[in-house]
């Protein structure tokens, strides 16, 4: 069996490393890759055509959007998938009840989340929101803000930060997430262009020309993709700390 | 409206996967009507966009309406062919989700919204495969229909189910990851990720030879043969179908390899096109010898079963082969018969699968089928068109996808794969009427009344019932009227130089 | 630079993806231990990405975010004279630079972004999953999970 | 001058990758797994890809870190590989 | 010859399929039962009577069903050899199914519901053959009639049933599949989808020599139910049915079925010019004959009746593989008409041999001593059939068998001449003797000889009238003989 397999890996790596002579010098801005019409139009009109610098959120979220859109799908998906698969029959609400005299817990640690989280999730906003001028957007800021729930239930116990964040609420969230973004699409559909074409929008969004249109659009999917991304973070660690029993935790 | 039909194809089963997560927890009872009405939408749609495409030969669609320079943004395209597929994939859905009527309490149960909203989201990872136009949006989409896929196997009860789920995740990636880096290499070649770009960049460029292209095209066919099961990437399929649900079971086994193997072909046409497929690279010699093995063992292994839904999953093995060599036959019949079977064989498989679900809820061992014929006389007269198709017995779909495929084997002196082809039919032959056997005989040692044959079926639910007679009955009128169809795949077929010869 | 050289250093990324992807690879493939096949399913896909992140890679470019500081303009004066660092010999003809050279490519990075998302949501149901095995079979022990199933169906 | 510090991180990673995968104690695989994740966004940092760059640091060395850990924690620690 | 555009044949095909919904319908009340399948037989035959004369005029009814592959239909042709055949097969219908209806009840069999209804569908596939106008047609039926009898056949659903229609079934979805099929499609590749059935043969020019061959050995074996050797032994194993349904099989739709598809095959399919200049008629010729002297050999040494007329029978069907492999046109005539004359000859002894049975439950011919005296009718009618299958007369069986001998003459093939009478003698071999020990002998252990008792008149009427026909066909063999003449003036 070992064997079998270090052959087929061996294989596998043979094959790919054939090829590695024939790959352009690594940083060649002149590769297939780099000078291909579509980049040198992502990095040459980008700006003009949607007012965002950050040229990655604006591929991210306008050019590759469609793609982005299903990301987002992929993460709620995951996030049923675990809770289907781990789920089982709660417990009556009563016993929801957090014990807040838990001897395991340490003052300080508390003490410093308490400090610590606020500034987190104030961090996270920022990066979702500033996404169009420095790195970061609804991913990375969504991967924060969830984790700084994570962190509370880290700190604390499962069933005190799912007081914050039930298990409901989250996909309440999930699926607003998901909707704001397909919603956008629909609405530039209802106004008569294509799915997720932003620019139409300006007929909404007052004192705004078609340019920023798309961004501000952009900033709404962002949105979105925060609102699934931090929820189902917290979701799944939820269910993955306690086997989807929605107790004790780590 | 008609204009976006392509993309509501798409937005029905993802909306109504948001709304059922929504108001299922709620409304347990509005679960199943949401999925009902979002397939019947989505279907709706996909004939709309089909009937588009009758009239202007191929329909585009561009996200976000960048449409210039070319593959700037992402765009869907429908052609004859893969607006077929769409149709049929949305109509398995349909039909699957009102079989699940009445089973899901039993099967999930407290997690019914969870499953719709799983299905509905699997479905539309399959539909977008099939249009996906931009080969990394197709990896999101595979990505997409992947892991509910995993979901739907492990919220199985057999005790098995999570481990070959868990299996099923480790294949899975890596078929997936083989892909995406196929699609690396394609780009790192041609700096594009557009089908059509692609294949334009590889002409113009003249990259047939490229050793680069050549990998890439290894790498991503690894990563669809996996997906397929194709022959000797198979192992993790038997246990995930016979352990899942019978309700995902119904809705993955028909479509998670037929999907697939519209990505090959896809990849193969408009990707890389025939010319480098066929004419620049010596494989389809190989490829084809490896369909012949497939078929060859998936059929022995199958005649080894004792469980039905075990050997049902081993013929999809060989069904595989069967396309995967037709598509490489270098032959236009070929090709169109593999495309065919891609349909045909996609309601063969429903129609066995539902009938498997409907016959036995727990073991579905073979000895089962004792009289069932008495039990249910309904039932086992569709399982017993299914299984005639699946041996390719006219007018049955069956027979005429077996036509084109032993047609192009002919043309193209490929007579290993004729033979594979027959020999897997007699298999076929054997396998069923073994199980005919089984229902039909043993009544006489009960000592039963002459009239008890015409006893009516057992408490099956109608939904059931209705959704099983739909598949039996798609599978006869796609027989009959397999010549509109095979014409349609044709046009699209015929520009591009597939070698042999053209229709 | 000697062509040794050219092969190894010139294109280091793509040896060390190729090498980073065998490891997961082999470690999907032969680790027994459940938990483990998923690390390396993680490796594998970062080998990945690592592959793609370096196509898009240009040598003296900056980051994809175009500047407000100054005006657009400097940059294309500042794009050229960044593609001069460039060493000699690092293989590739140095016709005109294009502005677009002052900046990295930013497709595959939009991509690579997807795929580690993906990348995480397979890593956490592929753990949910795990956790369902162990709660099941009581062991995440791939061979003492299948001794107990071949027992157990007799 | 780069160059140096490139190639070193790309070292860095293959030992951090074996030896995540070879030690028996999967509370250390997850850590060690969570140091690769992080020489790997380091690596992104410096090749001009500040975004994934900035998503790997959350996602591979914050949450699925978190995640792995909390799956041990449910599980058995030791591993016989 | 003129064509006529008409959907009789259609409906002649298919009222039998229509008949089984009242026929299940009405399963709880047998005689409205059984009245429905006498219904649907007589208007079966009205309509097959009814194109008779249009197809005596030297015209051909052609209907066009549906277009199922490029330039390739499910069509419907009547001609004169099309024409004889559904002539037999439906007037035989009848009389079988009052016979059946006397055997199943006397027997008081189970699931007769389910008998009738697939006896109708196997009549409407066999029809179909009769009358389809291509090889693609021919395929789809015959498909349908294997499958169709396969539940006649394992009626007793009993261990003996499931192996005798396990060998049925395997043998001839086997050769379908396996030969037939392959067959089918490369002849669609080369004729580029004309497969209709003519004169000249529709395969005449587009294969080479050894495809041909090939082609030729495929049809002949891949028709299996024609009975030839060595795909032969399906026969006998199916002996498990009912005997209403080994008389179907044997005299009515499946055997000459599959002789029919034969003669299609050499006449219509390759076509006698064709085969003539292959040169390749001696090769099946050889074949077929080597059938007719072993069958009737292992014939003789059957001591169940039903076995022995089962081989028998396969030997009378190579006789016509024979006569039309010699490729003269008397031989083709005689094995155009022995289709007829054979079915109702071989049809009256299994009326016999069911009647014997239920009247005494007696199965092999040992048991059969002095049987003669109990039932006379019934054993008369049996030595009229026995004169008419050995080829004596004043049976019609004596002038199918002349023409085929004369086909042999006119063909100057001496050699199948010998065969022919060898296997007479062979035939009068096996069948007088029972005759003989019928009235002549008194069964063993008593003295006195029974005393008369017939089977049932539902059984006894059929025969007799079987019996009663194969006698007159000898003096008034008109019908057969002209359509057999007009089918074989097409084929100059």
């Amino acid at each position: 069996m070992k064997a079998l397999s270090l052959i087929v890996v061996l294989f596998t790596g043979s094959l790919l490393l054939s090829v590695v002579s024939l790959f352009p010098v690594w940083g060649n801005p002149h590769s297939p890759a780099n000078a291909n019409p579509i980049s040198q139009f992502y990095i040459n009109e980008t700006e003009e055509l949607t007012g965002v610098p950050n040229l990655v959120t604006a591929v991210l979220a306008d050019f590759r959007g469609f793609d982005t859109l299903f990301e987002t799908v992929v993460i709620f998906s995951a996030g049923l998938a675990v809770f289907s698969i781990l789920g089982r029959p709660k417990r009556k609400r009563g016993d929801e009840k957090p014990e807040e005299d838990d001897p395991s817990e340490n003052l300080i640690v508390i003490q410093t989340c308490r400090l610590v989280i606020p500034i987190m999730q104030l961090f996270a906003l920022y990066v979702i929101a500033h996404g169009h001028h420095s790195p970061g957007g609804g991913f990375q800021g969504g991967v924060i803000l969830g984790s700084s729930f994570i962190l509370w239930a880290i700190a604390r116990n499962l069933p005190t930060a799912l007081q914050r964040l039930s298990s409901r609420k989250t996909m309440i969230l999930a699926c607003a997430g998901v909707l704001i973004y397909a919603g956008i699409g629909v609405i530039c559909q209802a106004l008569g262009e294509n799915f997720l074409d932003y620019h139409i929008l300006h007929y909404l969004l007052p004192a705004t020309d078609a340019i920023m249109a798309r961004s501000h659009a952009m900033l709404g999917v962002e949105i979105g993709v925060a609102f699934t991304v931090s929820s189902i973070m917290f979701g799944l660690y939820a269910y993955l700390s306690s086997q989807g029993r929605e107790e004790g935790g780590l | 409206m008609a204009d976006q039909a392509p993309l509501l194809i798409l937005l029905f089963p993802l909306f109504g996967a948001v709304t059922i997560s929504l108001i299922g927890p709620w409304k347990k009872q509005l679960c199943l009507p949401v999925a009902i009405v979002a397939t019947i939408g989505s279907l709706a749609a996909a004939l709309t966009a089909f009937c588009d495409v009758l009239q202007v030969g191929q329909v585009q669609y561009f996200l976000g309406g960048w449409e210039s320079p070319r593959g700037i943004g992402i765009e869907l395209r429908i052609d004859h062919v893969n607006g077929l597929v769409a149709i049929v994939v949305t109509a398995v859905a349909l039909i699957t989700a009102i079989y699940s009527a009445r089973r899901v309490d039993d099967e999930f149960e407290g997690k019914v919204p969870l499953f719709y909203a799983l299905f509905l989201l699997s479905a539309t990872g399959l539909i977008g495969m099939t249009l996906a136009g931009d080969a990394f949006n197709l990896y999101v989409l595979l990505e997409v229909a992947s892991l509910t896929g995993y979901a739907l196997v492990a919220m199985g009860k057999e005790r098995r189910a999570a481990m070959s789920a868990f299996n099923y995740i480790v294949m899975g990636t890596i078929g997936a990851s083989f892909y995406l880096l196929g699609v690396g290499y394609l780009y790192l070649k041609t700096g594009s990720l557009n089908m059509g770009d692609i294949h334009q960049i590889i002409v113009d460029q003249d990259l047939r030879g490229s050793k680069i292209i050549q990998v890439a095209f290894i790498l991503i066919l690894i990563g669809v043969w996996i997906k397929m099961a194709f022959f000797p990437l198979h192992a993790w399929l038997p246990n995930v179908y016979s352990f899942a649900p019978s309700t995902s079971a119904c809705l993955m086994a028909p479509l998670v390899t037929k999907v697939a193997v519209y990505v090959m072909i896809r990849m193969m046409l408009t990707v890389f096109g025939p010319e480098t497929v066929f004419v620049a690279l010596p494989w389809s010699e190989i490829v084809i010898w490896l369909a012949v093995l497939d078929i060859v063992v998936a059929s022995f292994m199958a005649l080894a079963q004792k469980n039905l839904r075990r050997m049902l999953s081993y013929l999809i093995i060989a069904e595989v082969g069967y396309m995967v060599g037709g598509a490489w036959l270098a032959n236009h019949y070929g090709m169109v018969g593999a495309i065919y079977h891609i349909i045909s064989d996609s309601f063969m498989t429903l129609c066995m699968f539902l009938a498997a679900g409907i016959l036995f809820t727990k073991s579905d061992a073979l000895t089962g089928f004792k009289g069932m014929f008495v039990r249910k006389p309904a039932t086992m007269m569709a399982f017993t068109l299914g299984a005639f198709s699946l041996i390719g017995i006219p007018p049955t779909c069956g027979f005429f996808s077996k036509f084109y495929l032993i047609r192009g084997g002919i043309e193209s002196g490929h007579w290993e794969f004729v033979i594979a082809l027959l020999f897997s039919s007699l298999i076929n032959v054997v396998l069923f009427f073994r199980i005919i056997e089984f229902a039909y005989f043993h009544i006489d040692e009960k000592g039963s009344k002459p009239d008890q044959t015409e006893a009516p079926a057992a408490a099956t639910p109608i939904t059931q019932v209705i959704s099983l007679w739909t598949a039996a009955i798609a599978v006869l009128l796609i027989g009959l009227f397999n010549q509109p169809i095979v014409g349609w795949i044709q046009t699209t077929l015929r520009p591009l130089t597939i070698v042999g010869g053209q229709g | 630079m000697d062509p040794l050289g050219d092969l190894i250093l010139a294109r280091f990324n793509y040896w060390i993806y190729v090498v980073l992807m065998m490891i997961g690879l082999y470690a999907m493939i032969t680790k027994n231990n459940l938990i483990k096949k998923l690390i390396g399913m993680s490796i594998f896909q970062t080998a990945i990405i690592l592959f793609f992140v370096s196509t898009g890679v240009k040598e003296g470019a900056t980051i994809p975010i175009i500047d407000h500081g100054e005006d657009h303009g400097s940059e294309l004066v500042e794009a050229p004279a960044a593609a001069e660092h460039v060493p000699e010999g690092r293989g590739f003809d140095h016709e005109e630079a294009l502005e677009s050279d002052a900046f990295a490519n930013p497709l595959p990075h939009v991509l690579m972004l997807t795929a580690i998302v993906v990348g995480v949501a397979t890593l956490g149901v592929g753990l949910s999953v795990v956790q369902k095995v162990f709660i099941r079979f009581q062991t995440l022990e791939e061979d003492q999970i299948l001794e107990n199933i071949r027992t157990s169906d007799g | 001058m780069i160059w140096p510090f490139d190639l070193v991180i790309l070292l860095l990673l293959v030992v951090a990758a074996v030896i995540a995968l070879r030690v028996r104690d999967l509370l250390a695989a997850s850590v060690v797994f969570g140091t690769y994740s992080f020489l790997i966004c380091l690596l992104w940092a410096q090749m001009e890809a500040v975004d994934v760059a900035f998503t790997e640091a959350a996602v591979g060395a914050g949450v699925s870190a978190v995640f792995l850990v909390a799956t041990v924690f449910n599980t058995r620690r030791n591993s016989s590989d | 010859m003129s064509t006529i555009h008409s959907s009789l044949p259609i409906w002649a095909c298919l009222v039998s399929l229509f008949a089984v919904i009242p026929i299940v319908l009405s399963r709880r009340h047998p005689n409205l039962r059984e009245t429905f399948t006498f219904l649907a037989g007589f208007i079966k035959f009205g309509l097959v009577l009814a194109m008779l004369p249009i197809v005596l005029h030297g015209q051909t009814i052609e209907f066009t069903i549906w277009r199922i592959l490029p330039n390739l239909a499910i069509e419907f042709r009547v001609d004169a050899f099309g024409m004889l055949f559904a002539l037999v097969a439906s007037s035989l219908w009848i009389i079988t199914s009052v016979y059946s209806v006397g055997y199943m009840r006397s027997l008081k069999e189970h699931s007769q519901t389910r008998f009738f209804a697939f006896f109708a569908i196997a009549l409407s596939a066999t029809l179909g053959v009769a009358f389809s106008a291509n090889l693609f047609t021919l395929y789809l039926f015959y498909e349908m009639l294997s499958l169709s009898t396969y539940p006649l056949v394992t009626h007793h659903q009993d261990k003996e049933a499931r192996t005798g229609g396990r060998t049925y079934l395997t043998y001839l979805m086997g050769t379908s599949i396996g030969f037939v099929l392959p067959a089918l499609i490369f002849c669609y590749i080369r004729t580029g989808g004309d497969m209709d059935f003519s004169a000249a043969g529709f395969l005449s020019g587009h294969l080479s020599g050894t495809e041909a061959l090939v082609v030729l050995l495929l049809f002949i074996f891949g028709f299996a139910k024609s009975g030839l050797m060595p795909f032969h032994s399906w026969l006998p194993g199916a002996m498990v049915a009912p005997t209403p349904v080994s008389a179907l099989l044997h005299a009515v739709a499946v055997v000459k079925v599959g002789v029919f598809c034969i003669v299609r095959v050499i006449t219509g399919v390759f076509g006698i010019g064709f085969l003539q200049e292959l040169g390749y008629g001696t090769i099946i010729a050889g074949i077929a004959s080597f059938t007719v002297i072993v069958s009737s050999l292992i014939a003789l040494t059957q001591d169940n009746l039903k076995r022995r007329l089962a081989f028998s029978t396969i030997g009378q069907l190579a006789y016509i593989t024979l006569g039309v492999a010699l490729l003269a046109p008397k031989g083709i005539m005689g094995s155009m008409m022995h289709i007829g004359m054979h079915a109702f000859g071989k049809i009256t002894l299994f009326f016999c041999a069911g009647a014997i049975f239920v009247a005494t439950g007696k199965k092999y011919v040992s048991e059969m001593a002095g049987i003669g005296k109990r039932m006379p009718i019934t054993m008369f009618a049996f030595f009229i059939g026995s004169l008419s299958v050995i080829g004596l007369p004043p049976t019609g069986g004596f002038i199918s068998k002349w023409y085929l001998v004369t086909g042999t003459v006119e063909a100057d093939q001496i050699v199948f001449l010998i065969v022919f009478l060898a296997s007479t003698l062979l035939n009068a071999a096996y069948f007088l003797p029972i005759v003989y020990s019928a009235f002549f002998k008194l069964p063993q252990g008593s003295q006195t000889p029974e005393r008369y008792k017939e089977g049932p008149w539902f059984c006894v009427i059929p025969l007799g009238l079987t019996a009663l026909v194969t006698l007159i066909l000898f003096i008034k063999p008109q019908v057969f003989m002209s359509l057999a003449n007009l089918a074989n003036l097409v084929g100059q």
